[in-house]
């Protein structure tokens, strides 16, 4: 039973660092419904300015949270500016390939200045374990949960109580119509791209913190996974990327704790296509239907 | 229309400036007075660091070689390309280096996989590559049917050597009798490892309890680490590189693991004490080329050049590298010739080369005999050493 | 010839068609009419085979044999004889207008897929015929002239033709026409009027039409049925609707009697 | 006979010419083996490249697992090719290959291309890391440390004759009434269907269609390059092989044949500069996308321009 429920603890820990991925990821992908590729490599960005300022500059945990948060959001409006604004009107595939030379870009212009080698960031967050009887907690397990939901819920209020949310949500039902109505339709994505952006920044940081190891190709495959919880949760759905993050987190801990390691992500895609396969759109996505 | 041009412009561009630095490179081939040596290495893609770490090691050997006046008055030219980690690019820069640049010897890739991608160039060009970490049992220098590869060769065990000496050691120094692996499987290297420490492990009667395994750039290994904590074991191995390794010992001991854990020469990395932490590295033992606290001046010498240069320790990559490129010059002076057959031949004869990384002859089956070492580390600190004799 | 019985489909909490019965004869010119909402497009959803019904069948009485098409996928329904145009015009855009009436032929094709690979004698003599029997209908339609301009390139009133061409190519027995006239000005819907008339006796068919535009509607259509909030509130010839109550009060301020 | 039309004719005494311009070049030392390895490339990444097109460019179906069909391919074939040894075990390998690829394809298609857009690609990404994984843990595939020592029988000839063969057939199955088929669910699902179209049905075949031809480049692979292993099939092979079809033109096979050479020669242009290549390659990549978002031919063909450029 303990053992279980030290699955359980490592499971929502791996997962609360994919649904903070993915909570970027999937509003990012509600307005513009683009696969940004790019997104785990701003991950990773995040991840080495924190690992800089609190490295070199000796800043500590907030701030340097702050600081690489503000850095990342601007990054992701320039990119969204600079790459994907003048294919608006293009294909969306033609921009998916966009997304994945800026997601290049990123990787190795960081591996050509940094170099290839894993990074360790400097002790800024207490360790502390706490017991639950025979099951471990460890105080950044609990910081990294509790930042997921709390910014799940920030998000979720920006969306939809105040007036940027409202344009979001306009421009992404309808980007014309949303014009029309004299929203700032290029404001309103650049402010998007500024959230999400420093969404990944944030978690970049925190898991430079929690694992204690930065590399300039860490950003692809939660990139992917992010990717895999927003559409498990339904796409553009705030609370299904963090359901989905979990859920995958969980999934992939049961998989390798209890059936075979060696095939913890084929059982995770697996699992990902059959919950498509009976609910297309996700759990909490909208089904639209098409008019005719 | 114009929008157009400018492109074709600049994918013109591109292709000539790589053509005219290709063939720079051909032009200086006719220098007598240069000796040009390929490097044909992960530079970026999945396995970069090897590589990156690798080129390092070779790069500063040639340096000082270099500085020294060169080989028999003749400077080494480094041609250097980059491979992307893919076995395709790496045949492709093995012949281009052959056939193209025209070099003496070709060193690398640094993974198995993808060195031995570029085996059938070397025979085919009749010109030797050399790695130095390869270490795959089968396919490198020995094919399939039992023949060497007359133009391969490598100065690194190969993984039954170190497989087998970490579950002796197991076994008969740590008194093990029941093993748990944990096991890199995205590598040919963790996959060799792992095979050959089972054999061995179980043939002297012990039983493997857990097989697990993970990928390369995985960093949450608390689902494997708590499903084993609840079995009974004595030892855990690691076969893989220090990247995850680190990070295993340091979630091991988190969760209370305190069983000895070892590893291989994928263990050689300061960057393991960075992710691990010093107080998780305690009773962990791993096989090597050569231990820290040996007091051989050539280690020591290395060790402090290495710092001095690049502001941290040098790990198994840039060791090996660093002897690679003095092998390789080795050779060439022996060889008296920048013939590409002398060069092997001189590269095959060789007898009680001194390197970094330990002093060996070459085989016969193009394999170097040397001697490792078993490391242990107490508060991360490399505190013992046990030489361990190829038999 | 077409049989609805108690036809009922519902989205959740709203019923959108709902215990709808109505048969058409063949070679009829019916039209559907009602206002917004009524459920007229999900009724030609449901003929089609877009939706399933949720209740209640509809039959297709064709050479003495008679098929139930509802709950059918809509290539069956194509093929059991039933062809439909779309109210928001669903060109197939970035293709000429030789293609898309090649497309809508495609069933009728006999050659397999190895010979679509490996051209056999037979994919030649079927393209061929294909070709011909496409440019013959272009012909009718005086299109011809444009059969290599992209879908998207024709004018407006074009698109509209183009969908009738196309949904004539399946062959059908039963042609369902939704909103032709949505969009076009007085004396467009004129030569529609005339074209329909017209393709009705030329291609022997049954007509179904859903139009806002009542002129039309009452000018060529012989029976009218009309929905709303998803029910049938009255049927009858143009002259019995015009004068119902129900239609009137349905339509409230719209001025049926005067069209 | 409509096959020995003029333009057929003219074709194949072109493709006849360069066949035997190269295999001249090739005798003559003019194209040394680094050449030879750089139109291998060439090869195999416009077959890749045209199949893909079929499911992603002509059909309209994202898929972001290409490289799961590759590996089936190149597999099957390799552990045929390593018993047998022979030509005839080479070109039994490549059907194998090909043949199971295109099963596995329809296997996979029937409940995945049940899903639109971005689902479906994701869909085909899982289902593409399962067939990696599968490969990474079976014994007769050798795990991790791959396959070594496949026979090399994929040469000039061979490589010619398929590249020529998928370039044909899938243009020959684009312009008949099934192709057509294809293409209309790309312009619109619903209307597709209304005009009769079996459209699950024929995004199978094309999936179908597609994972063949893969099979074929995978095959090709294997047997020219000694060796495989699983990751050489990874995610980012799929996106390589998308690239290829979007830098084209999304619809156009002249477009994957040049985007298919072009990239196969900025890869071996690039090689020169080291650990800088990849931030080239990428910000080309951008660079490309924001000047021509249509690709290099759109939805052209070389046909299109050639009758064209009669008219004037």
């Amino acid at each position: 039973m303990d053992q279980f429920l030290q699955q359980m603890v490592n499971g929502l820990s791996l997962g609360s660092i994919y649904a903070l991925i993915a909570l970027g990821y999937t509003m990012v992908y509600g307005i513009i419904k683009l696969i940004n590729f790019a997104h785990g490599d701003i991950y990773m960005i995040g991840a080495y300015i924190g690992f800089a300022a609190t490295t070199y500059v000796h800043l500590g945990f907030f701030p340097a949270l702050i600081l690489s948060m503000i850095v990342c959001a601007i990054l992701g409006m320039i990119i969204e500016r600079v790459a994907y604004k003048p294919l608006r009107n293009s294909s969306r595939i033609t921009v998916l390939i966009t997304a994945i030379g800026v997601s290049l870009l990123l990787e190795y212009s960081m591996m050509f200045f940094v170099g290839a080698e894993v990074r360790s960031y400097p002790k800024v967050l207490t360790n502390h374990l706490f017991h639950f009887g025979g099951v471990r907690v460890n105080m950044q397990q609990i910081y990294i949960l509790v930042t997921a939901v709390a910014l799940m819920i920030l998000l979720q209020y920006i969306v939809t109580k105040t007036k940027t949310g409202k344009a979001m949500r306009a421009v992404s039902i309808d980007k014309d119509a949303a014009q029309l109505m004299g929203i700032r339709v290029d404001k309103t994505i650049s402010i998007t791209f500024a959230i999400g952006s420093a969404f990944a920044g944030a978690a970049g940081v925190l898991v430079g913190i929690y694992y204690n190891s930065i590399d300039p190709l860490m950003g692809m495959m939660p990139g992917l996974k992010a990717f895999v919880a927003a559409v498990f949760g339904g796409i553009g759905s705030i609370p299904g990327a963090m359901i989905g993050g979990l859920a995958i987190g969980i999934m992939e801990t049961l998989v390798a704790g209890y059936g075979n390691s060696m095939y913890r992500d084929a059982a995770v895609f697996a699992f990902l296509i059959l919950i498509l396969i009976l609910k297309p759109s996700g759990l909490l996505g909208k089904n639209e239907r098409e008019k005719v | 229309m114009k929008k157009s041009l400018v492109l074709f412009l600049l994918l013109a561009m591109v292709v000539s400036l790589a053509g005219c630095s290709g063939s720079g490179d051909k032009n200086g081939g006719a220098d007598a007075n240069e000796i040009k040596i390929g490097i044909n290495y992960e530079l970026t893609g999945a396995v970069a660091s090897y590589g990156e770490s690798s080129v390092n090691g070779i790069l500063m050997a040639f340096d000082e070689i270099n500085a020294a006046g060169g080989i028999n008055g003749m400077k080494i030219v480094p041609v250097q390309f980059d491979n992307k980690s893919e076995p395709a690019e790496a045949t492709s820069l093995a012949t281009r280096l052959m056939t193209q640049e025209g070099v003496v010897a070709a060193l690398g890739p640094a993974t198995s996989g993808n060195f031995m991608a570029t085996i059938p160039v070397a025979m085919g060009n009749k010109v030797p590559i050399i790695s130095a970490s390869a270490t795959a049992d089968k396919g490198v220098t020995v094919d399939d049917k039992g023949n060497v590869n007359e133009y391969v060769f490598r100065l690194c065990f190969n993984d039954s050597f170190q497989g087998v000496t970490m579950a002796n050691f197991a076994f008969n120094n740590l008194n093990a009798t029941k093993a748990v692996i944990i096991q890199d499987n995205s590598s040919d290297y963790g996959k060799g490892l792992a095979e050959n420490f089972k054999a061995t492990f179980e043939a002297a009667g012990g039983t493997i309890v857990a097989h697990e395994g993970y990928v390369a750039k995985d960093k949450d290994f608390n689902a494997i680490l708590t499903s084993i904590k609840g079995k009974d074991f004595d030892v855990i191995f690691i076969p893989g590189y220090y990247q995850e390794a680190g990070l295993i010992i340091k979630q091991a001991r988190d969760q209370g693991i305190d069983a000895p854990i070892l590893g291989a020469d994928g263990f050689d990395s300061p960057v393991l004490l960075e992710l691990a932490g010093a107080e998780a590295l305690n009773d962990v033992y791993f096989s090597n080329h050569y231990s820290s606290i040996d007091e051989d001046p050539l280690v020591k010498e290395f060790i402090k050049a290495y710092k001095e240069k690049n502001g941290v320790e040098p790990n198994a990559f840039n060791a090996l590298g660093y002897d690679l490129g003095m092998f390789i010059a080795d050779a060439v002076e022996r060889a008296g010739s920048a013939d590409p057959e002398a060069i092997k031949d001189a590269l095959a004869e060789t007898k009680g080369f001194v390197g970094v990384t330990g002093t060996f002859d070459m085989g016969e089956d193009h394999n170097p005999i040397k001697s490792a070492v078993v490391i242990g580390l107490e508060n991360g600190v490399q505190a013992t050493s046990v030489k361990v004799d190829p038999n | 010839m077409l049989i609805i019985d108690k036809l009922t489909r519902s989205f959740g909490g709203l019923t959108a068609v709902s215990n709808v019965s109505m048969q058409i004869n063949k070679g009829e010119l019916v039209g559907i009419i009602g206002p917004n909402g009524a459920g007229k497009t999900t009724l030609f959803n449901l003929l089609t085979g877009v939706y399933e019904p949720s209740s209640g069948t509809i039959k297709l009485e064709l050479n003495g044999e008679e098929v139930n098409i509802g709950g059918l996928k809509p290539y069956n329904v194509t093929k059991a004889g039933l062809a439909r145009t779309f109210q928001n015009i669903r060109l197939f855009k970035d293709l000429t207008v030789l293609d898309n009436v090649r497309i809508a032929m495609h069933q009728n094709v006999q050659y397999k897929l190895p010979s679509s690979f490996f051209r056999f004698n037979n994919f030649y003599q079927e393209e061929d015929k294909l070709l011909e029997e496409a440019e013959q209908l272009l012909d009718i339609f005086k299109m011809s002239h444009k059969k290599n301009e992209l879908a998207k390139n024709l004018p407006y009133g074009e698109q509209r033709h183009l969908e009738i061409v196309r949904a004539l190519a399946t062959k059908p027995a039963v042609l369902l026409l939704d909103e032709p006239a949505a969009g076009m000005n007085p004396f467009e819907t004129e030569e529609l009027t005339n074209t329909i008339k017209w393709i009705r006796e030329e291609f022997d068919l049954t007509v179904l039409l859903i139009e806002h535009d009542m002129s039309l509607v009452m000018e060529i259509c012989e029976r009218i049925f009309v929905l709303d909030y998803g029910m049938l509130i009255a049927s009858g010839t143009p002259a019995e609707i015009r004068t119902n109550k129900r239609v009137i009060e349905a339509y409230l301020g719209e001025d049926v009697s005067n069209a | 006979m409509r096959v020995l039309s003029k333009k057929n004719i003219m074709i194949l005494a072109g493709l006849i010419l360069t066949f035997a311009i190269v295999y001249a070049l090739r005798n003559f030392g003019i194209l040394t083996s680094f050449h030879e390895i750089t139109i291998a490339m060439v090869c195999i990444n416009i077959i890749l490249g045209v199949s893909l097109n079929l499911i992603t460019g002509f059909t309209g179906q994202l898929s972001l697992g290409h490289a799961g069909f590759m590996a089936i391919g190149a597999y099957v074939c390799a552990l045929i090719n390593m018993e047998l040894n022979s030509t005839f075990g080479f070109i039994l390998g490549v059907l194998a290959g090909a043949i199971i690829a295109a099963l596995v394809g329809v296997l996979i298609g029937i409940p995945t291309l049940r899903l639109k857009g971005d689902y479906l690609a994701i869909a085909t990404l899982g289902m593409a890391e399962i067939i990696r994984v599968i490969f990474l843990n079976l014994e007769i595939t050798n795990g991790a440390a791959g396959l070594n020592g496949i026979p090399r029988y994929t040469n000039w000839f061979w490589l010619f004759f398929f590249t020529v063969t998928t370039v044909v057939l899938i243009s020959n199955f684009i312009n008949s009434s099934h192709g057509r088929a294809c293409i209309s669910i790309r312009e619109d699902e619903i209307a597709a269907e209304s005009m009769g179209i079996n459209t699950t049905q024929y995004k199978v075949i094309a999936f179908a269609i597609g994972a063949f031809f893969a099979g074929i480049a995978g095959a090709l692979y294997s047997s020219y390059f000694y060796f495989l292993r699983p990751e050489i099939f990874g995610f980012l092979k799929s996106i390589d092989i998308l690239i290829i079809v979007v830098l084209g033109g999304l619809g156009s096979i002249t477009g994957s044949v040049i985007a298919g050479i072009l990239i196969a020669v900025l890869t071996a242009a690039l090689q020169s500069f080291a650990a800088l290549r990849m931030i080239i390659y990428a910000l080309l990549l951008i660079i490309i996308m924001l000047f021509r978002p249509q690709g290099i031919m759109g939805t052209k063909e070389i046909t299109d321009l050639l009758n064209f450029s009669k008219r004037e």
